[in-house]
């Protein structure tokens, strides 16, 4: 059973699989279906210091093999995170990545400050690149000096090890990735949604309340293998793999472009059984192949073994 | 589930009957299904529809929808014994204990807000409530089950045109008609449950929503709606696991 | 019959719809098909100065709603798309968009200034944005000091108006688009492909001889809208939108987030008949709404009429 | 066109029968069709598959296709009076005028590479032409149309595991039964045609080559191949229109 197991800053994990963050709320409903202990680890939806209502709705729509959200990062803000959702994570023993999100780098290190001090995240996730929210907050993930500052300042206050979850909206992403890493980032998370908007041709205007939002599921796979893949080529930065996951093939081509670890979001929605289904299938395909550890597929085809 | 049967009822609405183990643990009528309509990624997501009557001997339960857009047409050309892919039954649904014996119930449905009030009626009516139905459609091709709640009690139909039923809206049923009642229940298009808030502002009962869904289960945060006296704008409900059914005024709709 | 015309610069249109470029050979193949008259327009492969052979095979790749390529440019170069392909469609009274590429300033200036030389073609699309050209053809779509430098020295060559087809592969489309209107751009094609990948988890190596390719079909679309709407508030400049159309409620999308004119690309592969399709169904649709012209569902909803 | 039937012949190998008008068209065997597996974007492109044979008098043609992925997978759960999405015939075929009566066409095929080269073998058998055919497959399981064959000649069967036939490549029994031809025909992997290519290089004939196709029609350019004798490298044949059948050493396997 530790063919799966796999140990990224601050995650001891007993698989590569973990729920994004945004799309399994704080575990509680998902563990009404299953033993959240299956899991690799969770990725918390993001964290603000303040509760935030988020967008109005609608907040979802329909694309071809995806959808968009603008969420606007509602929570019940950083106090009562600490107090009732963390406190009701406690029972798990599966290692929490903590999303946390903000409009100013005081708000980020306040909300990495007392969440790292509560000893009971294993990493933080820096989400700099949520597009639905216009305060800002897509700067950070856009400009690399912002992006290092940002990570500079949050490595500063937190205990815990730090990772920076990456926009798929830039010209560039290598550079991105190099300067959150020579700024002090313990891993990278990509990728984030790309910025996508659906337009209801009945009323003419925008679906979403928010006019854009953020494009996931199958169809951004493609964008996320080929960053992934060019990402990897300049760093050795731990790499959590996601956008469009939702079969066991697509989790090994992750593996294969460079992620460490891997990240289900969207397809939480279609099959809310998909992550412990996923586990269980990489676990029977690593045994059937033999594989030792499961990274031993990073850079080779399945041909190999 | 597996189909049962599959059929148009009135233009472009569907009727639909699955047979599965979650029949068992449907709750309360109002609860929904959410159901993939296609094994493939397009369409992606699941598609929420209401239960609207259910049989626990025979493990069926029965659907009624408009052929919308791409989900709702897929849906509707799976065949008897071809199976869905069917999460639920989700969300908390019409609550009749609060509604005595010998209380008058109005149910009020518009469209395809109509299916779930269908077992509401029924089981209104087995507790002894006094049931009047009110149910609006747009014209007379699209009236459905009309006699199906006369099952329950009287029934009143309108349609837009005035093709069936009496003309106009509803709200003008109720007027004309002088309906009496003790407890309100609706669901339908908003415009309706708008004006039948403004016309009974102190009714009693509760009123079922519609709001687009990603997950269904309460974890995305898609289907929020703000509350009623709430003047800091930061309380809400999640119309899946904390709706589709709330009380009448405890939501902005 | 002059509900669905359309006069763009140098292009005087039937109607608003045109094959994409690289998407339709230059016609040839199609003719065998239908009538080339009932198109808009057509939007001819890309031409460089010198024949092309493009990149190894494979060059294509499917992705969820979407699909890859890498072609590399194939085109038989200059002197023969003269010689050969516009003599040949001489015949036909469709206005022509010719695409041109190139790896260098001058190339692009060479190109153009022959072209339009011809009088054949009534308008040029500067290629800015292929993402499958490596000696730097990437960088022209991406630095907008580049991209309307070349804009610049291409309008000064060309004797008919010039269109530049921007790349959604960078973080500000409404820079780049602002850039090359300052320097004299007389409209915008958007979009390009988005540069992706898929990895043969077999092999574990990319699909592509290329590695990385330009992801088109309907996976894209929801990000071409929004660029589109983005860009047209900063821009009365004639837009060709494209990305992912395949039905009339495409079409009717990108007029509402601000195209006057669509092109059809990864499409024609999956139907060759959808352009004069497509042209039927939105002649039947504006005669069935009693449209005056196309242009009046632009901004506005279809309940509107 | 519409579908007579699909059975699987052998383990993942599917024979489907199509019945329309395109029947007409087929100049040549080694044509192909270029199917959309599915209505919607997912999977987005068509699929090339070989025409086996076809029957005229009744519009039928006849597919064998391996499940290699989801298009095929998708195609082999279509039933009887299904209707598919069809461009073609498409592509040139191998022509058959080059070989004389009394000569002698060894046919060589390997696992899905098969199907074309049966149409091939009668078309040759009904011109006078003496016919050999060799085929090779993985194993017994995936063995199909060795008595299909035999109505145009003699026919060898190898696997490489040797559960039928006899154990090896295709080559191997070339060389083993020491079969001599005049024309050689060939489909298949690449490298049983790049094997064929060493050991006769002076062959007269042509093979059926495989690429990744977009369009199948010629205008994309996604699949081209180089020509053999060719120093600038620029030179090029599109598989989908100047193929998929090209005459030996013309193109670069
Ligand atoms: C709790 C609940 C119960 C419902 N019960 C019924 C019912 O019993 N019968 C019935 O006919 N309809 C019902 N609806 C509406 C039904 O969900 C939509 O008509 C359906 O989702 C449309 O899908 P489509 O693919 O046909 O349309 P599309 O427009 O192609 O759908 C695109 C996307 O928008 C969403 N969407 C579109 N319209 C709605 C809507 N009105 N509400 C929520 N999401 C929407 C779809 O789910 C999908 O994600 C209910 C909705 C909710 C929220
Ligand atoms: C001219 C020609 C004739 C063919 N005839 C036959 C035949 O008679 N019987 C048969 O079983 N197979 C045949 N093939 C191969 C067949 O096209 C592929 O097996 C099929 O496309 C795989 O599709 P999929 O969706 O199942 O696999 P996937 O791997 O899911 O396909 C993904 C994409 O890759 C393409 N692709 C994958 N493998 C091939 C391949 N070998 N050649 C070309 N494209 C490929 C698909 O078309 C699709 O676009 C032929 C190929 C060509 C080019
Ligand atoms: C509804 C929804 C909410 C999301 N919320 C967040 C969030 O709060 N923080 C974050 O970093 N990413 C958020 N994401 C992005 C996902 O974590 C993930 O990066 C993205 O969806 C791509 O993965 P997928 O295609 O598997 O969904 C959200 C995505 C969705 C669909
Ligand atoms: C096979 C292929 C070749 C293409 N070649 C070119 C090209 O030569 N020049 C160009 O500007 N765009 C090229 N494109 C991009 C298309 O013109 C179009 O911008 C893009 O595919 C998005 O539209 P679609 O989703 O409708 O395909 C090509 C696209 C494809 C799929
Ligand atoms: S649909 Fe996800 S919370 Fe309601
Ligand atoms: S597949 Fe398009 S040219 Fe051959």
């Amino acid at each position: 059973m530790t063919r799966l197991q796999t140990n990224l800053p601050g995650l001891t994990m007993k698989n590569p699989i973990m729920p994004a963050s945004g799309c399994f709320g704080f575990g509680e409903e998902f563990a009404n279906l299953y033993d959240l202990n299956q899991l690799g680890a969770i990725a918390l939806k993001a964290t603000t210091n303040h509760p935030r209502f988020g967008n109005e709705t609608p907040r979802v729509a329909e694309t071809p093999a995806g959808m968009l959200n603008a969420i606007g990062l509602q929570n019940p803000g950083l106090d009562k995170v600490i107090s009732e959702k963390l406190s009701w994570l406690e029972t798990y023993d599966t290692p929490l990545l903590a999303n946390i999100a903000g409009t100013t780098m005081e708000d980020y290190e306040e909300v990495a400050a007392d969440l790292s001090e509560t000893n009971q995240v294993g990493a933080l996730e820096l989400n700099i690149s949520c597009p639905n929210v216009k305060e800002g907050g897509i700067a950070f993930g856009t400009d690399p000096d912002l992006a290092a500052e940002l990570t500079r300042r949050v490595k500063a206050v937190s205990t815990c090890p730090v990772y920076v979850k990456l926009s798929p909206n830039v010209t560039d992403i290598t550079v991105l990735a190099q300067a959150v890493e020579r700024a002090g980032a313990d891993g990278l998370s990509m990728i984030n949604t790309l910025s996508g908007m659906k337009i209801d041709i009945h009323s003419g205007k925008p679906l979403l309340a928010n006019e854009s939002g953020g494009l996931s599921g199958p169809a951004i796979k493609p964008i996320a293998i080929r960053m992934i893949h060019e990402v990897r080529k300049q760093t050795e930065l731990p790499i959590i793999g996601m956008g469009g996951i939702s079969t066991l093939n697509d989790i090994i081509e992750f593996i294969i472009a460079g992620a460490d670890a891997v990240a289900v979001g969207t397809a939480n929605f279609t099959n809310p059984f998909i992550c412990p289904e996923l586990i269980d299938e990489l676990e029977d395909y690593a045994k059937a192949k033999g594989l030792e550890n499961i990274q031993e597929l990073r850079q080779k085809g399945v041909n190999s073994f | 589930m597996i189909v049962r049967s599959n059929r148009e009822i009135a233009e472009n609405i569907f009727e639909m009957t699955l047979q599965g183990e979650i029949v068992q643990e449907i709750t309360a009528p109002g609860q929904f299904l959410h159901i993939k309509p296609s094994a493939q990624p397009v369409p992606l997501l699941r598609r929420p529809i209401s239960i609207c009557n259910n049989n626990k001997q025979n493990n069926e339960l029965t659907i009624i929808y408009r052929t919308e857009g791409e989900g709702t047409t897929l849906l509707s050309e799976r065949k008897e014994n071809d199976s869905v892919d069917v999460l639920g039954p989700l969300g908390n649904g019409f609550s009749i204990d609060e509604t005595k014996q010998e209380e008058t119930a109005l149910i009020v449905g518009g469209g395809v807000g109509v299916p779930p009030l269908y077992s509401l009626a029924l089981a209104l009516f087995e507790r002894g409530v006094k049931v009047t139905t009110v149910l609006g459609f747009a014209d007379a091709a699209s009236v459905f089950y009309e006699n199906r709640f006369k099952e329950a009690g009287e029934v009143y139909v309108s349609t837009i045109d005035g093709s069936a039923g009496s003309k106009g809206l509803v709200t003008d049923v109720i007027d004309n008609e002088s309906l009496q009642f003790d407890r309100l229940y609706a669901c339908g298009p908003t415009p309706m449950l708008k004006a039948l808030e403004e016309n009974y502002p102190n009714a009693q009962g509760s009123l079922s929503l519609e709001e687009r869904m990603g997950c269904g289960i309460g974890a995305c945060f898609a289907c929020v709606c703000h509350t009623q006296n709430d003047p800091g704008g930061s309380e809400y409900r999640k119309v899946c696991s904390d709706g589709p059914v709330f009380p009448w005024r405890e939501v902005v709709l």
